[in-house]
């Protein structure tokens, strides 16, 4: 992670991520992340007991809610948190825990834009930890095109006061697919196509950053696993 | 069907229970705190205002305040509304735990009900805008984030610091019409208070008659009752709350309530200076972070043993009226200044043997600053900007008297509020 | 569904007595190719005939060769430590100690050649057995051991569940 | 081998465990799952191997998921007819039939009440139908299995667990050292100890959880420290 701040002119550029594994201690997992000032907490829980209404043979139920800091969620929650939900529907691998539930809560603590990236960066992070099975892994990238015309890359909220047109793209890790669009305001199909670009290039970034981010949870343990390795293979076979 | 709580509640297996009993017996706790030790409390106020993250050791809370424009209650028609909601159902996973869930958050509601609305700690009178036409409507969300034992605490702590956070915007009512000033325009107004409650919480064994404070998750499902008091920075009682199976004197109770009046003293104070610590930050500019600081491991902490042995350090050195080995004590380890803390509340309990905590009331000397704010705002009218009185002033608060009746008076219609509320 | 129709044994040929057997296995067949059937839009060819080289193995102390759990150190739990030493040495010996005996082979011979005979016929023996002889062994006995032959309980750990 | 090469994450093909099957037949573990010819990961984390043939991906998942064959800690939750109900972490409560201890009959049934602590292990696992539990090995003997008495029980990272299992691991040995104790790890993240006295029991358990915190290599270094915690 750069120490560098947030400059208001990098507006090629994601703002600073930051995440902490398994803040809360009683999920199956969890995740505080932040991007820029923008803070949100993922947690999971799963495969768990589900309602006999929601029970189905062929896969596993999943529930997620977005709740807002103040207040009860509205109708602008309630679109995030359909969003979300349809884009973790994609991602789960949900006929490995059949007649399950599977419960994603996402928490805002702090909105200072890309909201809507946050939340679901946040919660695929925190299925990830969690160890829930998984098809891909997601990243979500938000983009304005400012009343320049220019385009702004992860904006800050004081960025997005005056906006043409806003855009919220989701990418799978394996093939690149689009999982989600939202677009907001006027725009041309060709500043489309660039921003479309510009979020694809900004998704690997955060690829990396989970990759990177659950190397170091997972610590040294790599060096370890070399030696129980090495151990292990004096050993006789296991007895079962 | 339906009797797994999916979340794993620890204390519910007999081995734990017959375990727990037996260490308070013995005296000894999981977490190796004594019995009448607290775990460290920390602060982080978000970017925007009346946003607080509260943790006491595992257990963590986030509370918003925020207001809008609405109409009075008939009964009320000159006082602004005060809301609290508690969630437990988002990360906290907590409804998941479906035997008691129900208790528990309506226990936790009520605790706050009473804790906040009934004590009228909030000068509700100064969030009226237009009698019988439109007064502030004050919400605090507090949403659970984890729950390890002391919810009532964390979220008392985290209540009464996102209130005191909190600032709202300027009205002027001029010819039947409210004009609600932006930050630019005006600066923002803290809401006013009468006085600051705080809960401290007890569980009582019945294997022991020594209680314990601040219990864990473990600690708290094992008791066989749970007492919660909330008191005031002027060490008077706004809430009791005892239930539960164990028999518990009158002694044990007295016990618990001195400890907790000094310890709700301390709280305050140490939100208090948590608050100030924000503004300094926020004089500065690009200094405020918000919540990233959760985050941020090299972020400034506000936790209760850091701000407060420092403040007891000053203390010392300006009044010296702590006994003499105090300092020796603040410059060792994290576990060390624990004893600080309960040293701190020791020595006014000789004084308070003789029944009455009010005579020890002529010690204290840093918590009066209250009265000061609280006498001179109290019968203003709502409008006029007192943005510099609560922003504590130690030095001067040293000067102002303060008068034990008015809040002792407030306490009393405590009282009659709660009938009143209840009908 | 095979091409070719092979040709069927009629019920009657099949009720016969010596033809159990390929009744069962008839009726084995004709039970598979309805399976087969059920699942035929289903099932590929390509499932039906590879043979795959992967095993799921859903238990990670199975794949990781976990220990068992439960362990008792410097005389804490000394019955559970019994059975860790058992295992350990089974573990090193790769052979299945002796089992614990209730009765030494030592006792076990003495016994023996005590009765010079097994028990049954001993019992017998005694009744032909003169009063000179019947003394005699009487006298041999006792001085050797006061025990009565009787019922050896099971070991203590045996049925310690009965009393938890 | 890097920290970075060794992670892998969900969707990813595993291209080792391809290359090594197509020599010899190849366990695939938690957090593998192939798909025709492909073997992609479902879960993220460092892949791990074992002689001769078995792969899985090791991951900080705190939820139990029952597998035929694991010993686990359960709490009995309820008696149901025939049965009693336990809880084991999972996704449905597991059941346990009164004949399934040592020396049961119809007459002589264990007796087992709610709250009561069982180790046992896993007898049938399928995602469709929910768990069944044995506290008898094939022999109809006890073993090591049963109820666990006393003691202190809590729960840790399903990771930790099978940290303390490995037949490697330090831990159990350097705390050896320091007390005489009994100890249940079960692998779904359950960890029962039992020592002489109430402070040692504490001090035994803050040891164990201390070890929570660590990752692989550290422990080592912790466990040389243990006494120090214990102290404390």
């Amino acid at each position: 992670m750069s120490k560098t701040d947030i400059e208001e002119a990098s507006k090629d550029k994601l703002r600073e991520m930051h995440c902490k594994f398994n803040a809360l201690s009683r999920c199956d997992g969890s995740v505080m992340y932040s991007q820029g000032a923008t803070v949100v907490i993922a947690a999971v829980l799963g495969p768990i007991e589900v309602k006999t209404q929601n029970l189905s043979i062929e896969g596993s139920y999943l529930e997620c809610n977005y709740r807002p800091k103040a207040g009860l969620p509205q109708v602008k929650e309630r679109i995030r948190e359909a969003a979300i939900r349809d884009v973790l529907e994609l991602a789960l691998l949900s006929e490995a825990y059949p007649r399950a539930k599977m419960s994603v809560q996402v928490q805002e603590l702090e909105d200072r834009g890309s909201i809507d990236a946050c939340a679901l960066n946040a919660a695929c992070l925190a299925m990830l930890i969690g160890g829930l099975p998984l098809k891909y892994s997601f990243a979500a990238v938000h983009c304005i095109i400012n009343e320049q015309g220019e385009f702004v890359l992860d904006p800050d909220q004081n960025e997005t006061l005056h906006q043409q047109a806003s855009f919220t793209f989701a990418f799978d890790s394996v093939d690149g697919n689009l999982l989600l669009v939202q677009t907001k305001g006027a725009f041309k199909i060709a500043q489309f196509n660039d921003i479309e670009c510009i979020c694809r290039a900004a998704s690997a970034e955060i690829f990396e950053f989970y990759r990177r981010n659950i190397a170091k949870y997972h610590g040294s343990s790599a060096e370890q696993a070399a030696a129980t390795k090495e151990g292990s293979n004096g050993d006789p076979p296991m007895e079962t | 069907m339906f009797m797994n709580a999916n979340l794993f509640e620890p204390g519910k297996s007999k081995p734990e229970r017959n375990f727990i009993q037996g260490a308070v017996k013995q005296n000894t706790r999981f977490d190796g705190r004594k019995s009448n030790e607290f775990r460290d409390v920390k602060l982080t106020f978000g970017a925007d205002w009346g946003t607080v993250a509260v943790s006491i050791g595992e257990t963590k809370v986030l509370a918003q305040v925020s207001c809008d424009i609405g109409t009075p209650s008939s009964a009320r028609a000159n006082e602004g509304t005060l809301f609290l909601n508690v969630d437990i159902k988002g990360v906290a996973f907590l409804d998941e735990a479906q035997a008691t869930h129900d208790q528990r958050f309506l226990t936790l509601n009520s605790l706050l009900e009473r804790t906040f609305k009934s004590s009228r700690c909030l000068d509700l009178e100064s969030l009226c805008i237009a009698v019988e036409q439109s007064v502030w409507c004050v919400r605090v969300d507090i949403n659970v984030l984890n729950h390890d034992g002391n919810l009532y605490d964390a979220s008392t702590i985290a209540a009464l610091a996102a209130l005191m956070h909190f600032r709202r915007p300027e009205v002027s009512y001029v010819e039947e019409e409210i004009r609600t000033f932006s930050e630019r325009e005006r600066e923002l107004l803290p809401l006013l208070f009468l006085h600051y409650p705080v809960s401290v919480t007890y569980c009582v064994y019945k294997s022991s008659s020594q209680p314990l404070v601040d219990p864990t998750l473990l600690e708290e499902n094992a008791a066989d009752s749970v007492i919660v008091l909330s008191f005031n920075s002027y060490q008077e009682l706004c809430t009791l709350n005892a239930g539960g199976t164990a028999p518990t004197n009158v002694r044990t109770i007295m016990q618990c309530a001195r400890s907790a009046a000094s310890r709700s003293k301390a709280l305050v104070q140490f939100i208090r200076k948590a608050l100030e610590l924000d503004a300094e930050r926020r004089q500065q500019p690009n200094q405020v972070a918000g919540l990233v600081d959760l985050l941020n491991e090299s972020a400034p902490q506000l936790s209760f043993k850091h701000l407060m042995a420092e403040q007891g350090q000053t203390e010392t050195n300006k009044a010296d009226q702590l006994s003499g080995d105090e300092p020796m004590q603040l410059q060792e380890t994290v576990s060390e200044e624990q004893t600080t803390d309960t040293s701190t509340q020791k020595i006014p309990e000789p004084q308070m043997d003789d029944s009455s905590w009010l005579p020890q009331e002529q010690n204290l000397s840093e918590e009066q600053q209250v009265d000061g704010v609280q006498l001179s705002s109290k019968q203003e009218v709502p409008t006029t900007a007192k943005a510099g009185k609560s922003k504590p002033n130690r030095g001067k608060n040293k000067f102002v008297k303060k008068q034990p009746p008015t809040p002792r008076k407030q306490n009393q219609s405590d009282s009659e509020e709660e009938v009143t509320q209840i009908i | 569904m095979p091409s070719k129709v092979k040709p069927r044994l009629s019920r009657g040929v099949l009720d016969m007595k010596f033809m159990q057997r390929t009744k069962a296995k008839v009726a084995k067949e004709d039970d598979d190719e309805q399976s087969r059937a059920l699942y035929s839009n289903e099932l590929n060819q390509k499932m039906l005939n590879s043979n795959s080289n992967f095993i799921i193995e859903p238990s990670y102390s199975i794949c990781a060769g976990l220990i068992d759990g439960r362990l008792s150190f410097r005389g804490m739990n000394p019955e559970l430590e019994r059975l860790m030493e058992l295992e350990l040495a089974e573990k090193q010996g790769r052979t299945r100690p002796d089992q614990p005996k209730d009765i030494t082979d030592q006792e076990m011979a003495e016994a023996y050649y005590a009765n010079q005979a097994p028990a049954a016929s001993k019992t017998m023996n005694k009744k032909f057995a003169t009063k000179n002889e019947f003394n005699k062994r009487k006298s041999n006995d006792n001085p050797k051991s006061q025990k009565k032959p009787e019922f050896k309980k099971p070991r203590q750990d045996d049925d310690d569940d009965d009393d938890s | 081998m890097s920290t970075n090469t060794s992670i892998i994450m969900p969707g990813e093909r595993v291209t080792i465990v391809e290359d090594a099957a197509k020599s010899k037949r190849i366990i695939l573990g938690p957090g593998l799952r192939r798909v025709d010819e492909k073997v992609v990961a479902t879960k993220a984390g460092p892949l791990r191997h074992k002689e001769p043939n078995t792969f899985w991906v090791d991951n900080y998942q705190r939820r139990y998921v029952p597998a035929r064959g694991d010993l686990i800690i359960g709490i009995v939750k309820a008696r149901a007819g025939d049965l009693y109900r336990v809880d084991i972490g999972a996704a449905d409560l597991a059941s346990i039939s009164y004949l399934a201890f040592e020396a049961a009959t119809k007459k002589n049934r264990p007796d087992l009440n709610p709250g009561d602590l069982l180790y046992a292990r896993v007898l049938n696992a399928n995602a469709d139908i929910e768990p069944e539990l044995v506290c008898v090995n094939s022999n109809g003997k006890r073993g090591k299995l049963g109820v666990l008495q006393d003691g202190f029980f809590f729960k840790c990272s399903l990771n930790l667990g099978r940290l303390l299992l490995r037949e490697s691991c330090p831990a159990l040995a350097a705390l050896t050292e320091e007390l005489p104790y009994e100890i249940a790890v079960g692998v779904n993240g359950r960890i029962w100890v039992k020592a002489h006295s109430t402070r040692e029991t504490v001090g035994l358990a803050n040891a164990i959880m201390t070890l929570e915190q660590a990752g692989y290599a550290e422990i080592e270094k912790i466990c040389g420290n243990l006494s120090g915690v214990m102290q404390a």
